[in-house]
C-alpha cells in the first residue's frame, strides 16, 4: 500500500479545524452521556437546536454527509458519538466517508 | 529500588476490545491477534506487576477542547470508566495509587514535563479497553498517562521518547522495591476518514514492530508527519508506543510479537523484557 | 520578522487592583506604585503593541483541581472575566488573536512545552487586573499564558525562563511584522496564610528588582524553595517574571522600576525594554 | 526581615494537601460563581449540605477556624472565596490565620 498523502487524503484535524468545529465537536462530546443520547433519542431536533448548529452544519448532520461535517470541522471522534447516536455505526461512516 | 520491567505496546480499537468483551477472542478469524494476547496475559500474570503505568489517549470521551491537555496524569486513588457512547457495558473503576502517582508527577514536574495533574480523571476505551484485554481484575494499581494524538500541534514523536526516558528515572527514584510495567496503547495503522479512510498499511506496521525493539530512538527521530503518512490520521498515535520504548532500557527481549489487519485497523500487541 | 519590543513585569495585587479601579491611585500612599504606572502606560501607549503575551496565573477562579495545567495557553478571539467572588465590578471581555495564538502554540509544542489548549478560558484578576492597569481600552490582543504557581510540583525557575526563551522563538518565527510586549504578573513577596502572614520581605524584592535586568539567569537558577523561603509562599508566584525575562534579548533597559511594600504585599513593577 | 522558614512558617500546599482538601477547595471554587454566592447567603447550610463536608471541616469552617480549615487541605484561595462569602475579607483571614 503506498503511503497516505497528507493533503490529498487526509483532512488534518488541527486548531483552525478545532475552532470551526467546535459546536458540532460539543455536540459529539455531550451524546457521550447515556441521559443526552437518551433525549436526543426522544427528541434529536430539541438537541439539535439546543447545540446551535448553524445552517450548513444542521444540513450536514440531518443528511449524514460526513464529508461534509469533516469539512466543517468535526473530529472524527464527535462523528463517532453523533453517528452512534443516529444508529450509523462507524465502520459506517468511515466507508460512506470516502465520498 | 524500583524498576521497570517490561513493557507492553497494544492496540486499543474498539473492534479488538469488542471481540475480548464478548468472547469472540476464540475464533480462527481472530487468532493472530488473540494467541499472542493470551501469552502477553500469561507474561503479564508472571511478572507479578505493582504498578502499572498506562500511556493512553482519550477519544473525546472525557477531555474537551475547552481545555486540551498535551500530556496529562491521574493522580488519584480510582478512575471511573467515561461515559462512553456506544454499546460498552458497563465495567468497575480502575485502581489507582495516589501517592505513588504523587511521586511521579513530582519527579516529572522536576524533569520539565509540563504535566496536568488530573485528581478527577475517566478513562475511555484507550486505556481502559487494552487494560482489561491484558488483565482482569487489575493486577495492580494504574497509572494512567494521557497524550495528545488527536489535534495538531501534537507532541513530538521524540517528545513520547523523553516522556519514557523520564518515567524510567521516576520510577528508579520511588522509596520502594516495586516492579513496574509500562503499557502504551493505540495503533497501528488506522485511517477512519476522507477518500482512504478504513486503509491500512501492513507492511509499515511490520516495520515498527520489527524495529521498535532495537531501533527506538530511529523512530522517535521521525516527524508527526511521518507516522501520519505511513500510519493514517488516526494511526499516527502509535507514536505512544515510544514512550514505553524510551521507558526501558537499551537491552530489551521481545517476548510476544501479534499482528492482525482486520476492519480498519492493524492490531498490533508487542511485548518487551527488560535486560 | 515579528520581535518582541519589551517586557512589564507587575503585581496582580488585588489591593492594588482595587486602589486602580477606584482611581485611588492619585492618593500619596499609593505614588510609590501609581507614579511609575503612570510611566509604564505611557511607555505602552508609546510603544504600540500589536500583540500581548500575558503570563499569569488563576486563583481558583477558572482552573480547579480535577485537571490544573502546568502551563495552559489560550487560543481564542476573546476572553471573559472570570466570574470572580468579590466586589470586582464586570469587565468587558479581553480581545485574544486566534490565528496568532495558534501559530505560537504550534510553535511551543514544536520546542516541546507541553502546553494544555484552551479554546474558553475565563481571566481572572492575575491576568486582567495587571492589563487594565497597564491600559483601557486594550491596546492590542492578548495571548494569556497560564502557569502553576498555586500547587507543588510547580514548574522549575529554569523552566519559567527557558518558557521565555521559547517564547521569544515562536515570535520570530510569526509571519507579520508584528511588535510584541510581554507582560508577567504577581508578586512580589507576600504569605497569606500561617504565622508570618501578612509579612513582606522588602530587601528581597528591591534585590530582585535590581537584578532581574542584568541577572535573568542567575535568578532563574534557584530553586521553587529559594523563592519561597524568600518571597513566601504566595509570593513565589513571582517566578513568572523569569518567563518575561527570558523572553527579553540579553541586552535589556530598565526604563520604569517601581515598588511599594503595603498591606501583605510588595507591589513590584518593573518595564525592560529590548536592545 | 527573615527567611520565611517553610517548615515552620508554611503549611505547603502539595499534591497530598490538594487530596485531603479537596471537599472545601471544591466549594471555594463554586463560590466564586455568584449564583453560587447568593444561595449561599440565603441559606448557608444548604450550601454547606450539598458540599458533603467531614464533620472536621464543617466544624472548622463554622467557627471560622482558618488554621484547621488551611491543615484540612483548604487552598488559601479557596479560602478567600469561602470567607468572601462569609462576610470575611481576604486581610482578616490572613490576620486571624497566624493563630
Ligand atoms: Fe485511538
Ligand atoms: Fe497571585
Amino acid at each position: 500500500m503506498p503511503d497516505f498523502d497528507p493533503e490529498r487524503d487526509i483532512l488534518p484535524f488541527d486548531l483552525a479545524a478545532s475552532r470551526r468545529g467546535m459546536r458540532l465537536n460539543r455536540l459529539g462530546h455531550a451524546l457521550r452521556d447515556p441521559a443526552t443520547r437518551a433525549r436526543f433519542a426522544a427528541d434529536p431536533a430539541a438537541v439539535l437546536d439546543a447545540a446551535g448548529l448553524t445552517a450548513a452544519e444542521r444540513t450536514a448532520l440531518e443528511g449524514r454527509d460526513w464529508r461534509a461535517l469533516l469539512a466543517l470541522g468535526a473530529s472524527v471522534y464527535a462523528l463517532a458519538k453523533i453517528g452512534g447516536a443516529m444508529g450509523v455505526p462507524l465502520p459506517q461512516i468511515v466507508r460512506e466517508g470516502r465520498g | 529500588m524500583a524498576r521497570i520491567i517490561g513493557g507492553i505496546g497494544i492496540t486499543h480499537s474498539p473492534a479488538a476490545i469488542f471481540a475480548h468483551d464478548k468472547g469472540l477472542g476464540g475464533k480462527p478469524d481472530w487468532a493472530p491477534f488473540f494467541e499472542p494476547l493470551a501469552q502477553a496475559r500469561a507474561w503479564l500474570e508472571a511478572a507479578r506487576p505493582d504498578l502499572i503505568l498506562c500511556v493512553y489517549n482519550d477519544h473525546l470521551n472525557h477531555f474537551f477542547f475547552d481545555a486540551y491537555p498535551s500530556f496529562a496524569i491521574g493522580v488519584a486513588d480510582e478512575f471511573p470508566l467515561a461515559p462512553e457512547a456506544g454499546a460498552i457495558p458497563a465495567f468497575p473503576p480502575i485502581p489507582g495509587d495516589f501517592a505513588l502517582a504523587a511521586r511521579i508527577t513530582e519527579a516529572m514536574v522536576a524533569r520539565d514535563f509540563d504535566l496536568t495533574v488530573c485528581q478527577e480523571l475517566a478513562l475511555d476505551h484507550g486505556a481502559a479497553g487494552p487494560l482489561r484485554m491484558l488483565a482482569e481484575p487489575w493486577p495492580a494499581p494504574v497509572v494512567p498517562i494521557f497524550v495528545n494524538v488527536l489535534r495538531a500541534p501534537v507532541p513530538r514523536p521524540a517528545r513520547l521518547y523523553a516522556l519514557g526516558r523520564a518515567l524510567a528515572e521516576a520510577v528508579a527514584a520511588l522509596p520502594d522495591d516495586l516492579r513496574v510495567v509500562v503499557v502504551a496503547t493505540g495503533g497501528l495503522s488506522h485511517q477512519l476518514h476522507g477518500p482512504r479512510g478504513g486503509e491500512i498499511n501492513e507492511e509499515w506496521d511490520l516495520d515498527f514492530l520489527a524495529r521498535l525493539p532495537g531501533e527506538g530512538e530511529a523512530l522517535a527521530a521521525l516527524t508527526t508527519r511521518d507516522y501520519v503518512v505511513r500510519g493514517g490520521a488516526e494511526g499516527a498515535e502509535t507514536v505512544m508506543w515510544l514512550a514505553m520504548r524510551g521507558a526501558l532500557p537499551d537491552a530489551v527481549r521481545p517476548v510476544v510479537t501479534g499482528y492482525l489487519a482486520t476492519g480498519s485497523t492493524g492490531l498490533g500487541l508487542l511485548v518487551l523484557e527488560a535486560g
